[in-house]
C-alpha cells in the first residue's frame, strides 16, 4: 500500500513535506523546465519586498567545502511584479505556495503581508527575520527574543495567510527564539537560515565575497541545522519546517525524526535541480521499506 | 576536453552559450560554467577549452574517455548570428575569452557576406587556438604581452597599430574584465556596436539565485532593478547596456 | 632567502604559526611516531582537568559530510598523571607546549591552572571555557561575557603562564565575547571549538552519538571559523589563535589574513597525522612565492 | 578486497590488529577501521574482508587493482598467539566477525600442538571463508540463523549442541557485541580465558582522539579511568576485563 506523505501545518495541507528554501528556487519559474512542480509539497519563493531591492555588489556567491557562501543581499522585483508575474505563473502548477517575506523595517513587512491578504494561491506566509546579508533591521528582529516576538504578533495582526518566522542559526540559544515566535503567535517556524561565514581568496588577498561575510549552507551544516530543529520541536508545539544541507531523503529524515513536520530543500538545488523530489519519492520508499504507512509517524519520532 | 552527449540529445547550440559542468568531488557543488568552443551538431559532442584555475578545472584536465560529469545546458543567450550576418565583425578575445569565439567565428563563417576579422591576445607565444581562428576568419591579428609574436601590448593596441577599427560594423568580444571596459569604451568612442560576453561567480546557472548579476544602465526587465542576471540575460550584452 | 616563520604572542616566541588543536592530538605522544613534533609551533594537548574524567558514553564521534561530530565529554587522567607522564614526555623534544585546561567550576580550573604554575616546560595555559559536551559549567563560561570576564580575571589572577582563553563559537556575537575575554585580562584567544550539532541513523531511528549531541568540527565548519576570527580581529588588540576545518595551508592562511597570528589543526590530523607540518612547509611556500620575508606581515592583511 | 603496500613496507601483522583505510571521497575523512583477514607476507599484502555498511566501504567494493587508498596500520594489539600456542583454541566468529579470525586460525596452525576449533556463525548458507577455516582448523562447526547448514541459531547455541567446550583452553571470539556478551558469560561460567574483539566507531585510530572506548573493570593504565581505548589497547580484550 501507498505510505499517506500528506503533511498537515496550521490547516494547510502539503502533497508531501519536502518544500524548496527561499532564494534557491527563483519564483518557480526558473526551474519549471527542469522539475515537476506538482511533485513538491510546496514552492517557497525568494524574499520579496514592498519595493524593488537591488541587492549587494558582486561576486554574490562562493563555493566552500560541501557548501557554499551567498551573499545575494535580498536582491527583488518588488511585491507589485511578484504578484503580477510570478504569482499568476506558479497558479498554473498544482502546488501550495508560500511567499517569503523581507523588509527593513516593520512598516515594510507589513506592507507585503497586507498586499497579499487577499491572494487566495498564497497558502502560507514565511518572515525572513534571519537574513545575515542586509545592512539594515532584518536580523535583528531575529537574533532578539524581545523584537521577534513583537514583530511576530504584529504581522499576526494583520496576516490573512498562517505565518511561518524564518529563525536565524547565528544566535546562542534557537529555542529561546523559537519560543518566542510561538509567543507572538507564529503558526510555525522554519529553520534554518544560513550561517554567516567567511572566505578569503588568499592568492589575491582578497574576501571573496565583495560583502565580505556571506550565509553559509549546504551539506557541510546539516548537523547544525538537525541539532537546532530537535532543540525547538523539544520548546514550542508549533509545527517545524527543517532545512539546511538537505541533499537526499536520508537526510530529510534526519529532521523529521529530530522533529521537522516539513522540510526544505536549499543548494542542492543548485547542484541538481530533481534533489527536492528525489527527496520525496526517497522518504516514501523509506515508508515503504520501514512498513510505515504515514509520513506523520515519523515526526520527531527518534528514539531517545 | 570534448564532451560527448547521451543518444538523442539534440543539442542546440547558439556561440557563445555555455554549460555548467559538476565535478564529481562531492565538496565542490556548485557548476562550472564553461563556454562552448565547438559544437559537433552530427555527434552532439561539445569541446570546451579551459584553464585549470582550481579544484574543478584540475578535475577536469586529469579526466579521460569515458569518464562522465553531470552538465547542464545550454546556458545563457549567446551571440545575435542574424544581426552580424552579412556585416563586417571584429571578433576579439583576450586570453582564456578566446575560446567562446571560436564557435561564432566558424559559424558566421558560413553566413554569405560576412567578414570575420579576428583580433587574438595571448600572454606568450603560447597561441592556442589560433590556427582554428585562421581558418574560419578573414584575417587574424594577434597581441601578445611579451612581444613574443604580432602586436607587442594588449588587443586594443593590435586594432590600433593594425588600424582595422575602420570598416567594422560590430565588435564580439570575450576577455578579462579590463580588455572589456576598455573595448566598451572604444567602440563608444568609434560609433561601433559591441556585444562582450561576461563572466561572473555562478551558482546555480538557470537564474534562480541571483548570483551572477551585472549592473545594467536601465532598469532590467526581470529584475526590475539595474541588475541583469548574467547566466540567463547573458553572458553576451550588448556593451552599451551594461554598466562594467 | 628562507622567510621568517617565528611568531610571538605574549612573548612567547613559536617557531611557526601551526599549532595542534587540543584534543585532536592527545598529549603529542601518540601521534609523535608518525610526525616531527619540533616541525610544529606547538603541541595543545587535550584539555586536563584537576582529577580524572570518565567522559561521556560511546559513541563518541560519529562523521559528517566534510567533518566529524565529537561528544568526547573531555575525558582526562587528570592534572597528576598528566604532569608526572605526559609532560616528561614532551619536554624531550625542542616545542612549545600549551596546556589545555577544563573544570566544572571556577575552583576546578584554579586548581589546574596552580599546579601548573612551576612546571617550566608549558609555555601557556589555553582556558576550555567553550566546550560543549559536558553537562555541567564550562560552556556557560563561555556563552556569557560577564561569566567570561571574571573566570578570565581569576586565572590571570594565578596564572604564572599568558593565558589564552578559547571561545565557543555558539553565542550570538562572537566580538562581543572577545571583548569580554580581552576585559579579563587574557593574553590571547583562540577560537573556534566546535559548533553544536547532532546526527541521527535513520535506519535505526537512534542518535549517532550516544550523547545525543556532538561538536562539529572540519572543513565543514570553516567559513564560520574564519568570519569569527576575523570579526574577534576588529574588536580585540590581543593575539588571536584561529582554527576550524585547516586542512591545507591554503586554509591556515585565510585564518592568518583575517587577523590570527597563529592556527591550529584539529580534526584532520585524524585525516593525516601530517596536515599540521605539511601546513607549515605550505605557509613558507607561500610566503617565497609571494616575497614576504616575514610571516607576520601577512596577519590581517586581507585587504578591504 | 586485497592491499598491497609499496615496496619495502615490510609489514609485521599481528592477528586480529586491523589498518585504517581512508575513503578516496573527500567528504568523508575518517579512516574506516577493517581488520586483517590474511597477510601475505612475502609479497607484503594484506586481504580485507568487508560488509558494504556505507559511503566508505561502498567505495572500496568499486575499486580495482590499481586504484590507491591511504592505508594507517597496523593499529591495535591484536591476539596474544604465545598465549595461545600449544593450547586448544576454540575461535568464534559471527557473521562479519569471522573474516578477522582467519589470520589467527592460520598463524596457530603453524604452531605445534595448537589444536584450533572455529565455530563460525552465518546468516544463512552464504558461509564465506568456510573453507579457508576448514584448511586451518582441526575441526569447524557451523551455525546458521535461518538453520540452512549446521545448527539453527547461533554460535553458542552450537557450542552446546555439538558439547565442543569441554576441552577448551581459551576462547577467541569476534562478531556482533550480543554475541560477545554471551561469550563472555559462557567463558566465565566455564572458567576459560576468552579473548573477544571490539568494534566501535574511530576518529584517530592511533589513541589520540578517546572516541572508542570500552568501559573497563580496572582502572586504566594509560587513561586513569574505567575506560580503554579499543583502538590502542585493543581491540582484542581478555573478556574479563571489559565491562560490555
Ligand atoms: C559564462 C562563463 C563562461 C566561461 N567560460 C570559460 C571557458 O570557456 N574557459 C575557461 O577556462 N573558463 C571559463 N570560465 C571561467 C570558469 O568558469 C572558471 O575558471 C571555473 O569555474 C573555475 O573552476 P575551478 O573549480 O577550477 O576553480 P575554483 O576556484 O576551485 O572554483 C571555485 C568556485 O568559483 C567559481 N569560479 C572560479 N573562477 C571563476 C570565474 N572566473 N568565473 C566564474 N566562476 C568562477 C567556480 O565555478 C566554483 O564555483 C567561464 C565563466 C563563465 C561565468
Ligand atoms: C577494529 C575494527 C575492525 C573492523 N573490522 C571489520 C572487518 O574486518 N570487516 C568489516 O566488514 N567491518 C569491520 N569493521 C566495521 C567497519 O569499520 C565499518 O563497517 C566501516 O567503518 C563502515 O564504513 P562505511 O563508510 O561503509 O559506513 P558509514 O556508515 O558511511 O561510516 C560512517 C562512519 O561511521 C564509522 N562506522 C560505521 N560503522 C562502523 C562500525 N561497525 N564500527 C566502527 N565504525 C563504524 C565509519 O568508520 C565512518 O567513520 C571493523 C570495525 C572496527 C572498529
Ligand atoms: C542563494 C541563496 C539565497 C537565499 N535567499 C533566501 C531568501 O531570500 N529568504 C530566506 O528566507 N532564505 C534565503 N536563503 C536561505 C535558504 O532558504 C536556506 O534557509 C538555507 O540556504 C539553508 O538551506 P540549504 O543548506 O539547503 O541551502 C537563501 C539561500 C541561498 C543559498
Ligand atoms: C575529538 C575532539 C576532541 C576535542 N577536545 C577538545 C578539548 O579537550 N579541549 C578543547 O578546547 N577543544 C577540543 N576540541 C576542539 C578542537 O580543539 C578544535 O577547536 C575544533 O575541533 C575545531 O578545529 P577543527 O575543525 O580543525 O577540528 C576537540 C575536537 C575534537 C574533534
Ligand atoms: S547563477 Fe544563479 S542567477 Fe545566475
Ligand atoms: S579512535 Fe581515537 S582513541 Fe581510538
Amino acid at each position: 500500500m501507498k505510505p499517506s506523505m500528506e503533511i498537515n501545518i496550521a490547516g494547510v495541507k502539503f502533497r508531501n513535506p519536502v518544500m524548496t528554501a527561499s532564494g534557491t528556487f527563483g519564483s518557480g519559474m526558473e526551474y519549471a523546465e527542469f522539475v515537476d512542480l506538482t511533485k513538491l509539497g510546496a514552492v517557497v519563493t525568494k524574499g520579496v519586498a514592498s519595493v524593488p531591492w537591488a541587492g549587494n555588489p558582486v561576486p554574490r556567491v562562493a563555493e566552500t567545502y560541501g557548501g557554499m557562501l551567498n551573499a545575494i543581499g535580498l536582491q527583488n522585483p518588488g511585491i507589485d511584479v511578484f504578484c503580477s508575474r510570478d504569482l499568476p505563473f506558479l497558479e498554473g502548477f498544482d502546488t501550495k505556495v508560500i511567499v517569503n517575506v523581507c523588509g527593513h523595517t516593520e512598516e515594510e513587512y507589513l506592507e507585503v503581508v497586507d498586499r497579499l491578504a487577499d491572494e487566495k494561491s498564497v497558502s502560507m506566509l514565511e518572515i525572513n527575520v534571519s537574513c545575515p546579508n542586509v545592512k539594515q533591521g532584518a536580523i535583528q528582529f531575529g537574533q532578539d527574543p524581545k523584537c521577534l516576538a513583537e514583530i511576530t504578533g504584529k504581522i499576526k495582526d494583520r496576516a490573512k495567510q498562517p505565518v511561518i518566522m524564518k529563525l536565524t542559526p547565528n544566535v546562542t540559544d534557537i529555542s529561546e527564539m523559537a519560543r518566542a515566535a510561538e509567543a507572538g503567535g507564529a503558526d510555525a517556524i522554519s529553520l534554518i537560515n544560513t550561517i554567516t561565514g567567511m572566505k578569503i581568496d588568499v592568492e589575491r588577498q582578497k574576501f571573496a565575497l565583495a560583502n565580505k561575510t556571506g550565509g553559509l549552507s549546504g551539506p557541510a551544516i546539516k548537523p547544525v541545522a538537525v541539532r537546532m530543529v530537535y532543540q525547538c520541536a523539544g520548546a514550542v508545539r508549533i509545527p517545524i519546517i527543517g532545512m539546511g544541507g538537505i541533499a537526499t531523503a536520508e537526510d530529510a529524515l534526519e529532521f523529521m525524526l529530530a522533529g521537522a513536520t516539513g522540510v526544505a530543500v536549499g543548494m542542492m538545488s543548485f547542484h541538481d535541480p530533481e534533489t527536492a523530489v528525489n527527496v520525496a519519492a526517497g522518504i516514501e520508499d523509506y515508508l515503504v521499506r520501514h512498513n510505515i504507512s504515514d509520513v506523520n509517524e515519523i515526526i520527531g519520532a527518534v528514539q531517545v | 576536453m570534448t564532451l560527448a552527449f547521451p543518444k538523442n540529445t539534440h543539442l542546440t547550440v547558439n556561440p557563445g552559450q555555455f554549460v555548467g559542468i559538476y565535478p564529481n568531488d562531492q565538496t565542490a557543488l556548485l557548476p562550472r560554467p564553461i563556454s562552448v568552443c565547438r559544437w559537433d551538431e552530427k555527434e552532439d559532442m561539445i569541446r570546451l577549452v579551459y584553464r585549470i584555475a582550481g579544484k574543478g578545472t584540475r578535475e577536469f584536465s586529469g579526466a579521460g574517455w569515458g569518464d562522465t560529469f553531470n552538465v547542464t545546458g545550454m546556458l545563457g543567450n549567446g551571440y545575435d548570428l542574424s544581426e552580424m550576418a552579412g556585416k563586417s565583425v571584429m571578433i576579439i578575445g583576450g586570453g582564456i575569452g578566446i575560446p567562446p569565439l571560436l564557435e561564432l567565428a566558424c559559424r558566421l563563417k558560413e553566413k554569405p557576406g560576412t567578414r570575420v576579422t579576428a583580433v587574438l591576445g595571448y600572454r606568450d607565444s603560447n597561441m592556442f587556438l589560433r590556427e582554428e581562428f585562421e581558418n574560419a576568419s578573414y584575417r587574424v591579428y594577434i597581441a601578445t604581452e611579451d612581444g613574443s609574436a604580432g602586436t607587442k601590448g594588449n588587443v586594443l593596441d593590435a586594432v590600433r597599430e593594425q588600424g582595422i577599427a575602420g570598416n567594422t560594423d560590430i565588435i564580439a568580444a570575450c576577455g578579462p574584465m579590463p580588455m572589456l571596459r576598455a573595448i566598451k569604451c572604444f567602440a563608444g568612442e568609434h560609433g561601433i556596436k559591441a556585444f562582450i560576453s561576461l563572466e561572473e561567480h555562478m551558482a546555480c546557472g538557470v537564474g534562480a539565485c541571483l548570483g551572477c548579476v551585472v549592473k545594467t544602465k536601465n532598469v532590467d526587465e526581470h529584475s526590475h532593478v539595474h541588475n541583469a542576471r548574467i547566466c540567463t540575460e547573458g553572458p553576451v550584452f550588448d556593451a552599451a547596456d551594461v554598466d562594467i
